[in-house]
């Protein structure tokens, strides 16, 4: 039997805390953190549950009456576990980071309910059980992330969110465009295992116009190449807003989707028979180079971990637009240990600012003595986006590797693998510099016990180590690894 | 308790307890107790070189790692790896008594011991994969230990190529792995002979171990990054963490399974330019550590060679694998015993007991790297010529190895001659432990002589007469040429070409170097450049903005007049009207 | 050309000369005349279409809406006549200078 | 009382009721009466509605003489709609006006409001053609006499240019009706759906007819007056003009469209209307974008949406009839909200310049609230009801086969994000130091909001809507 | 010799009303548009619709008239732009005629002799309890749009009055004015009785509210321009009391069948007659009441102006 509460109630543990927590004053900071806090675990809970459900394989679905010929679905498989689990994870640890990162500024309610409402949206678009409640909360994650990149209030904030709304806005016209299309074929597109369009396969140009456009729309969330503009901008947000949204639910949305359009939407084969595979796997292999040529050129440190982003992301593209069950893998486990790994970068990035209000690269000489623990965080994120074991990325190029090789396309391997050497090209230097340089002048020591607030320590450190135990314990069943696997072998056998 | 548990119980100390010391060093309030430990960190490896273990199996680890086979290479690469890191550990506490970055040295020492156990213990390609890349990455601790410019250079050098290797394998792997995800070592060699990419997948093995083993071309890193390690860093650099290549080739080359003549030929090709090519520069340097690091490579020509022969000669690879081993432990603990020599002798200082036994020591080394008879070089080399006899190679073989002992000889006197002199007079206070642990080193290594671990057969003919001169004419004569240049250079000054350590590498960077730095262009440009030129655009697209909408301003003053009002009206029904009759 | 015929033109051409004449002065009072000149246009032909019956009394129908139709061309006159009148006060009392004429087109604050 | 007769009766007559007792009362008692007569007319309004969803489309002549000599009233599920919009939007406006316009003023507002309430709610229901002349003119004068309420030139300026411009169009209807009149002898909109055939007296009815009533909606060509009216207004009657009163227009130009010119209507004239509503948007959207006060900034939004209503007649199928009522009622709400918030920031901060803006989001938060929710339903971005009915008008215009209007559509919600965006982007700065801020009745600011809200739930709830605007569907 | 008159009538109305838009003066306008608005009564006497002919002349022409007449006292005329005027007239020509033309066609397409709902309404007339057919179809079977036309005419008082607030009663010296004084005293109550009868005759013949209210209005426009009364202003109670009066009971009787289960406006049979009468009477006062209040009343002096036009 289905059950039908438990994706919506996971949907309303972050949306309405966010709306609570709207209505607070500013002083209520301890019922404000109380919330944020419960409302995580509560989510934590319910995913669990829901995880531990669906891997003995029930049915968790929630159908509710939207437009005559089309309902709003909440499907809960397992793909979208895999994205609800590391976004409640992430955001449990993004939320006490952002309550220590935010410590005595002003507007922290605001901040921390579209906070919310972020991460309902993200919520919403893994449970999409159709193509239109897809595009409902992917538009809705646009609106709320908006308030979050400027919310410094500063006009450069503002530019930024200019910049942030053309791309995101245009994005989204692009893929209402490809939704209508597909509905005026195919009415009511629902996610289906094997991909809903097989009875319309023949209007074969209006399914790859279809397809293009809705590329072309969840390109600019996935910022590839051509539409990756707003990414490097949106970095003028406060660490915590570019830590769990431009590194894991902003980008990995259009990640996310992309697989959801070429798995459940058109179905592996006819997206491989429309020949579109191709074009999407060249232009993640563009990407990538492009990002990770674009990161060396980069002096700020947030900018350059942005490019990262940029090129890190198109891995999943190429692993999903790759015709295999390896390269499947690959891609979609490195929706998961890119967000953790580059969270955790990211916090790094949002430690040094706050405590010794370093930004640029030049700055970080030495800083490993006076933040030791912040600074291995770092070196562990960074020896990961590298994807030199034990951490978690190199099980996924591993997979992406073995994926390319698979589907016959060697020259994916030379762009994985001098994509991982210009990796190493922008992040050894920065490990380098902040081990074993001596600073320019001595750094001023923690007034505190700890090299920073707690707050900010523990999550670091817990990221950290979890991109560590992803890389090295993920032959373990409930491994991102192995979840993974059950999900491929479950539903995107090809 | 039954055997086989406290087997893969030892299996899993040897591992984990590198590991564990590793953890307390880097944590502030252990610190104390794991510095103290950290030299004993080795003994669990040779413990269970010395005994037997069992291969312990954890699925949920990696992509389920394997540890440990109880098959000849590991238990003999463990036997020198343990012994080598025990007593360089021993040395090290001697000799960084009151170095700055104590903590930092024995961090990144055990962390290296590590990796390096690990390689050796790995069953399957992912695991090895993981332990080699700790060890590659935790040595670039040890080379960048004294904190100074050259270290860094040597450090970057190091790592760069170190990583160029470690993509190659990565390839490699792949290619070998395929939709299996991973394999174990047992059928690793199976499955490289019949893969349909085996070609490729050998020559990436073979250049991608090349840079750890320091084959010809592939070599730049060795002569820059040993000399700036401190004493018992280059020691295990360049006795363990050469050798560790070597493995690699053992594990994944296809020696015995399949036949590659054309690669075959190559390596030895290889081998062969290495050895002399690494006394050639050798001789030129000035530094005594520079030396000792060309006298590796001279050295780990003479594997490349075995390996290269195995590759050829299917049939004989057993024995030339026997060779290799046999080789490898002689030189890891030969290179050893003379890197921490460097180390000791300007704390004994060349007077007294201390100084004078030292003295001894080194040149028993050098004797034995030269390969002279009654030593374990002699072993070693008697062991390789019977090997390639057997692989039947072409007979210009031994009379070349021969000429190679010779120039090794040479390097060797080089090598005398650059660190005696220097040596102070007078030693210092507290030499005492490293002496002793160096002394224990020695003692070992002659052990090993009569009782070696592998190769055993060959000792008897050792004493052959027939053997004993093919092994003393090229050290005789190596000695006799080093007398002559000595004596000879007092009175001419004859200036011997200077080259800069790294030899190859220089010309390389100046074609390198402006490609790297047109890549990071901008790195440094400060953030106002790059706002100008996107200020211009903008402001070229505000202007555009700006005129197009004024237009459209006029235009609509326009149609607000009244009577274009009543004309719009007029016109909207008569065009309307026409529309509508049909 | 029977008799309603004939109205039934003169109200369409009122109309036109109404609406044309409304678009084509500015002043605000010859545009109250012309929209009035309409209104009467259209009622014209209102009632004259009432006249087509062939024998007896005309048709009652467009003459109540021609009544109702009045009533509101007067109120709607009337308001615009006092919108004009209060105007031209305010701009009487604001400018003292000559006042130009209350240019309905032009622009407003 | 729960008679059909009544139930249809009731939204027209109280309202009128409440205006004649409001101007009876005089100043102590207006805002009671005119307080009891909207929730009356507001329940009435609804129970009617309640009653359409339940039994479908109800007819009603009125004082029981037969269809060709007494007036017809009809209320199918577009009228319930429509009734509740009215009902909704008009008096969530009309608290604002409370305090926006001094209590002089209250004593004409609310009369005035009631008996446009009441017009309308005639409008909607008549199902007589002279009938729809009368209530349009009844709205007309009503909307005059609002505009000139506060007696100040622009005011007064603003009024004369509306009734000098909807009077021409009022009349052009009067003509086409009297034309149809002479040809079937019949002003029932029934009948003459029956009895109309092509000819040239149709044409030019139909002409004159659709003219008139573009002149008044207003269509491109004939928007001039819109800009200058709505600046003028004082700002809750411009929300009352752009939300309700313009749409009245529209509402006859399409019930007539469907139901009696449909034999007609072929696909040249749909496309002329289609172009020019396309024109329309692109022009106010240009417009909007280039505006330095924030009211015509939202005026020529106005311009821009009306042109989206058009885009139903090249469609002209059930689905585009679903859309553009859908953006008639969500457009209504988002409007209103918008006019309604910037009244409160003129009123707050007295500045009506885009930089007005500037801090609003730590002022007044509900109003800046509902002004990013009011332009987040203008843009057509989810959860909003402008979505929705962008996405009905994107399904048909895909659906037939004429892709064109999909690419209208696109860009026209570009161009609305990039103006409301330009609007709402300066509430984020921080508070100039010199503005001074005068606190605002707390009512004033929920007023906004609750509109805002409407359109919003439109967004979330589509389902009962489009249902009850299936009912009586002509095709 | 009739068609002769129709065709020149005919002739004469748009010709005259081009002259009425074309003079420069305002004042010239006016006065035409006041001849024109009298010979279009004539017209509607020719198409036999006396009510309109009366409603026409009392209200279309007289107080309309009277109200431009006391407009253009204040507003001034402009300098008009002649020559932009002149480079227009010839396009608007072309306009006007098109335009006809166009509507033309469309008149001429017209059946030429369909009775229109002429027989339905004799028909029905006698259960309408009023033997008038215009008062029957203007009260009984289309009251609906009368009820909404009082409203119109409540809504443009209100806009109007609102607009002009206060003009007190004028300063007593003109009211001594021997001739005025005469005039009024006579002519009050002719006026008062043919309103009276206007109103009861309705029934059967041509009249009804409207006529006579407009009668009222004109009595009442001289009453305030010889300042015997002030203009009605909203604030008195009894002035909205008159004004509303009519509406409420108009409403009151629409709405009275609903309780019994008729339907809105539904007269019942034997009292139609009456209550059509009694609600005729309160909308007579209403209507005089808004017609009076359009008029603005006597202007107060100009400030320092010219000598007063």
């Amino acid at each position: 039997m289905t059950n039908t509460w438990l994706p919506l109630s996971v949907l309303l543990s972050s949306l309405l805390p966010g709306l609570i927590i709207f209505l607070l004053a500013e002083e209520q900071r301890r019922t404000r953190t109380l919330l944020n806090l419960l409302a995580a675990v509560t989510k934590l809970v319910l995913t669990g549950v829901m995880a531990w459900g669906v891997f003995q394989g029930r049915q968790y679905e929630t159908r509710l009456p939207f437009l005559p010929k089309a309902d709003l679905v909440l499907r809960a498989d397992s793909f979208s576990l895999l994205f609800i689990t590391l976004s409640a994870v992430l955001w449990f640890v993004t939320t006490i980071y952002a309550v220590g990162y935010l410590e005595g500024t002003d507007h922290r309610s605001r901040f921390f309910g579209f906070f919310s409402l972020c991460v309902a949206s993200t919520m919403g678009i893994a449970l999409a059980g159709n193509l239109l409640t897809f595009f409902l909360f992917y538009e809705m994650l646009t609106l709320s992330t908006y308030p979050l990149v400027i919310h410094r209030g500063t006009p450069e904030a503002l530019r930024a969110g200019n910049v942030y709304l053309r791309y995101t806005l245009s994005g989204a016209t692009l893929l209402l465009a490809g939704v209508v299309l597909l509905y005026s074929l195919a009415g009511a597109v629902e996610f289906t295992e094997r991909g809903a369009l097989g009875a319309v396969a023949a209007h074969r140009t209006e399914l790859i116009a279809a397809f293009v456009l809705l590329m072309g729309g969840l390109g600019v969330k996935t910022a590839l190449v051509p539409l990756h503009g707003w990414l490097p901008v949106a970095m003028v947000a406060p660490a915590p807003v570019s830590a769990l949204l431009h590194a894991v639910a902003v980008v990995k949305a259009g990640a996310f989707g992309i697989t959801r359009v070429i798995y459940d939407v058109y179905g592996v084969y006819l997206v491989h028979d429309l020949g579109v595979m191709q074009p999407l796997a060249i232009v993640a292999a563009v990407t990538i180079l492009f990002g990770s040529v674009r990161a060396l050129q980069q002096g700020d440190l947030k900018k350059r971990l942005a490019y990262s982003t940029v090129s890190q992301v198109a891995y999943i593209v190429l692993g999903v637009s790759i015709f295999g069950t390896a390269s499947t893998i690959g891609g979609l486990v490195h929706l998961v240990h890119q967000g953790v790994m580059k969270i955790t970068l990211f916090f790094c990035a949002g430690n040094y600012a706050e405590e010794l209000h370093v930004h640029r690269v030049s700055e970080l000489r030495g800083v490993g003595r006076r933040m030791p623990l912040t600074t291995a965080a770092f070196t562990v994120g960074a020896l990961g986006m590298i994807g030199i074991p034990p951490v978690a990325g190199f099980i996924s190029k591993w997979y992406l590797g073995i994926g390319a090789l698979e589907a016959h396309q060697p020259w994916l391997v030379v762009v994985l693998l001098t994509s991982s050497l210009l990796n190493a090209g922008y992040f050894l230097p920065i490990v380098y510099s902040a081990w074993f340089q001596a600073p320019r002048e001595a750094w001023k020591p923690s007034p505190g016990r700890w090299e920073i607030g707690l707050l900010l320590l523990l999550p670091t450190v817990a990221t950290a180590v979890l991109s560590l135990a992803a890389g090295l314990f993920a032959g373990a069943e409930l491994s991102p690894l192995g979840w993974t696997r059950l999900l491929t072998e479950r539903e995107f056998r090809p | 308790m039954r055997a086989d548990e406290w087997a893969s119980l030892a299996v899993i100390g040897t591992l984990l307890v590198p590991c564990v010391l590793t953890g307390m060093v880097m944590l502030p309030l252990t610190r104390r107790v794991g510095m103290a430990l950290a030299p004993w960190a080795a003994l669990p490896a040779l413990g269970l070189g010395l005994g037997t273990g069992a291969t312990v199996h954890w699925k949920s680890v990696l992509l389920g790692m394997q540890l440990y086979a109880p098959d000849e290479v590991t238990r003999t690469y463990l036997l020198f790896t343990g012994v080598l890191w025990l007593f360089s550990g021993l040395f090290a506490r001697g000799y960084l008594r009151e170095d700055a970055h104590l903590a930092s040295f024995w961090g990144f020492f055990l962390a290296t011991l590590t990796g390096n156990v690990g390689a050796v213990l790995a069953r399957d390609v992912a695991s090895f994969y993981l332990f080699f890349a700790m060890m590659t990455f935790c040595a670039y601790g040890l080379v960048v230990h004294e904190r100074t410019e050259a270290a860094a250079r040597a450090g970057r050098v190091y790592i760069v190529m170190a990583l160029l290797g470690e993509v190659l394998l990565l390839a490699a792997f792949f290619l070998l792995v395929g939709t299996r995800v991973n394999l174990s070592f047992d059928d690793v060699p199976r499955v490289v002979a019949e893969s349909s990419h085996r070609d490729v997948i050998c020559v990436l093995i073979l250049v991608g171990f090349g840079v750890k083993v320091g084959a010809i071309l592939l070599h730049m890193w060795l002569p820059l990054a040993h000399p700036v390690a401190p004493a018992p860093g280059s020691a295990v650099l360049s006795g363990t963490i050469i050798k560790v290549g070597v493995l690699g080739w053992l594990r994944f080359l296809p020696l015995g399974h399949a036949s590659l003549p054309t690669l075959g030929t190559v390596c030895v090709a290889a081998g062969l330019t290495a050895a002399f090519y690494g006394v050639a520069v050798g001789l030129t340097q000035r530094e005594a550590k520079t030396v000792l690091a060309y006298s590796s490579i001279s050295q780990m020509g003479f594997l490349t060679l075995a390996v290269g022969l195995a590759l050829g000669a299917p049939e004989a690879a057993p024995v030339l694998i026997g060779a290799v081993l046999v080789y490898a432990v002689h030189h890891a603990l030969a290179k050893g015993l003379l890197f921490l020599g460097t180390g000791l002798l300007p704390a004994t200082g060349r007077r007294g007991w201390r100084g004078v036994l030292v003295l001894v020591g080194l040149t028993w080394c050098a004797l034995e790297i030269a390969g002279a008879p009654l030593t374990s070089g002699a072993l070693a080399k008697l062991s390789l010529k019977s090997a390639e006899a057997a692989a039947h190679a072409s007979e210009a073989l031994p009379t070349l190895l021969s000429l190679a002992a010779v120039g090794s000889t040479l390097i060797m006197a080089r090598f005398l001659e650059c660190t005696v002199p220097k040596a102070p007079e007078q030693g210092k206070a507290g030499a005492g432990g490293m002496l002793l642990s160096w002394g224990l080193l020695l003692a070992v290594d002659t052990v090993l002589l009569f009782w070696p671990p592998v190769g055993r057969d060959e000792l008897p003919h050792l004493l052959a007469p027939k053997y004993m001169v093919s092994a003393a004419w090229p050290v005789l004569v190596g000695g006799l040429v080093a007398a002559v240049v000595w004596r000879s250079r007092r009175w001419r000054t004859w200036r011997v070409p200077v080259l800069p350590a790294g030899d190859v590498l220089w010309p390389l960077m100046r074609v390198l170097w402006p490609g790297w730095r047109l890549l990071t262009t901008g790195a440094d440009r400060e953030e106002e450049e790059q706002a100008e030129t996107a200020a211009r655009l903008q402001g070229g697209f505000a202007r555009f903005r700006k005129a197009s909408l004024d237009e459209v301003e006029n235009a609509e003053a326009r149609l607000s007049r009244l009577s274009h009002v009543g004309l719009a009206l007029l016109l909207f029904l008569g065009v309307f009207i026409l529309l509508l009759v049909r | 050309m029977n008799p309603w015929l004939v109205y039934a033109l003169s109200g369409v051409a009122l109309f036109s000369v109404g609406l044309v004449g409304l678009f084509s002065h500015q002043h605000v009072v010859k545009r109250i005349l012309a929209s009035n000149i309409t209104g009467s246009g259209v009622l014209l032909v209102l009632v004259a279409l009432a006249r087509r019956v062939p024998s007896g009394p005309p048709d009652p129908v467009p003459h109540a809406l021609v009544l109702t139709g009045i009533v509101v061309s007067v109120s709607s006159t009337a308001l615009g006549v006092a919108l004009a009148r209060r105007m031209a006060r305010l701009q009487a009392e604001a400018t003292h200078s000559p006042e130009h004429e209350p240019r309905s087109d032009g622009e407003g604050p | 009382m729960t008679s059909v007769a009544a139930l249809m009766a009731w939204p027209v007559i109280l309202p009128l009721l409440g205006a004649v007792l409001a101007l009876l009362v005089g100043r102590p008692g207006v805002r009671l009466v005119a307080g009891v007569a909207s929730v009356a007319t507001l329940m009435a309004s609804s129970r009617l509605a309640w009653e359409v969803a339940h039994q479908g489309v109800l007819r009603q002549s009125i004082g029981g003489w037969g269809a060709p000599l007494g007036i017809e009233w009809r209320a199918d599920g577009l009228a319930a709609l429509m009734l509740l919009t009215i009902a909704l939007v008009g008096p969530l406006i009309s608290v604002h006006a409370l305090d926006h316009l001094g209590d002089r003023e209250d004593r004409e507002f609310l009369p005035l409001w009631l008996f446009v309430w009441c017009a309308l709610n005639a409008l909607v229901l008549s199902d007589d053609a002279f009938n729809l002349y009368v209530t349009l003119e009844l709205t007309t004068l009503a909307a005059v006499a609002l505009i000139a309420v506060r007696r100040d030139l622009p005011g007064l300026d603003a009024g004369l240019r509306y009734l000098l411009f909807a009077l021409p169009g009022s009349l052009c209807y009067l003509l086409g009706i009297a034309l149809l009149y002479g040809a079937h002898a019949t002003l029932d909109v029934g009948t003459l759906a029956q009895r109309v055939q092509p000819g040239p007296v149709t044409w030019v009815a139909a002409g004159l007819v659709t003219v008139g009533l573009c002149l008044k909606t207003p269509l491109f060509p004939l928007h001039v007056w819109l800009p200058p009216t709505y600046t003028g207004a004082p700002t809750p009657v411009t929300a009352l003009l752009s939300a309700l009163i313009s749409k009245g227009s529209f509402y006859v130009l399409l019930r007539l469209w469907l139901e009696v010119f449909a034999p007609v209507l072929d696909a040249r004239v749909g496309q002329l209307l289609g172009v020019l509503g396309a024109v329309a948007v692109l022009w106010g959207s240009f417009l909007a974008l280039s505006q330095t006060q924030l009211k015509r900034v939202v005026a020529y939004s106005s311009v821009a949406q009306i042109g989206y209503l058009f885009l139903v007649f090249p469609m002209a199928t059930s689905g585009a009839r679903a859309g553009a009522i859908y953006l008639v009622v969500s457009h209504a709400a988002a409007k209103a909200s918008m006019f309604v918030a910037v009244g409160n920031i003129h009123q707050a901060v007295g500045i009506t310049a885009l930089g007005g803006v500037q801090g609003l989001a730590y002022r007044m938060p509900f109003t800046f609230l509902a002004m990013a929710l009011g332009g987040i339903s203008l843009i057509g971005i989810p959860p909003s009801g402008g979505f929705i009915a962008k996405w009905l008008l994107l399904n048909e215009s895909i659906g037939t086969r004429q892709w064109w209007w999909a690419l209208v559509l696109l860009a026209g919600s570009l161009l609305a994000a990039a103006y409301v965006f330009r609007i709402l982007r300066g509430s984020f700065l921080p508070l100039p130091a010199e503005v001074k801020v005068r606190s605002i009745p707390l009512r004033n600011e929920l007023a906004p909001l609750a509109l805002a809200l409407i359109a919003l739930v439109l967004g979330l709830v589509p389902w009962f809507p489009l249902e009850l605007l299936a009912i009586g569907a002509s095709r | 010799m009739d068609g002769l008159l129709d065709g020149c009538l005919a002739l004469c109305l748009p010709l005259l009303a081009y002259l009425v838009l074309r003079t420069e003066s305002l004042s010239q306008a006016v006065v035409l548009f006041v001849a024109f608005g009298l010979l279009s009564a004539l017209g509607w006497a020719r198409l036999e619709a006396p009510d309109i002919a009366l409603v026409e002349a009392a209200v279309g022409t007289g107080l309309t008239g009277a109200l431009l007449m006391h407009t253009l006292s204040w507003t001034e005329e402009t300098p008009p732009d002649v020559r932009a005027r002149a480079r227009r007239r010839p396009w608007a020509l072309l306009a006007m005629a098109a335009l006809t033309l166009l509507l033309g066609w469309a008149v001429l397409a017209l059946p030429a002799d369909s009775p229109g709902l002429g027989l339905e309404v004799d028909a029905r007339r006698e259960d309408s309890g009023v033997k008038h057919p215009v008062t029957a179809v203007l009260l009984n079977f289309r009251g609906y749009d009368t009820l909404l036309e009082i409203a119109v005419l409540l809504v443009a008082a209100l806009g109007a009055r609102a607009v002009n607030p206060r003009s007190e009663r004028a300063s007593s010296e003109a009211a001594k004015d021997p001739l005025t004084g005469e005039l009024f005293r006579m002519m009050t109550p002719a006026l008062l009785l043919v309103a009276g009868y206007l109103v009861w005759v309705g029934d059967h013949g041509p009249g009804g509210a409207f006529q006579a209210g407009a009668i009222l209005a004109g009595g009442g426009v001289v009453a305030i321009l010889t300042s015997r009364m002030g203009t009605p202003r909203m604030s008195s109670l009894r002035v909205r009391w008159a004004l509303l009066t009519g509406p409420l009971l108009f409403i009151g009787v629409a709405v009275a069948p609903l309780f019994s289960g008729g339907r809105l406006l539904e007269f019942p049979e034997k009292y139609a007659g009456t209550l059509i009468f009694i609600v005729e009477m309160a909308l007579t006062v209403t209507i005089a009441m808004v017609l009076l209040m359009f008029f603005p009343g006597t202007r107060p002096p100009r400030t320092g102006r010219g000598s007063a036009r």
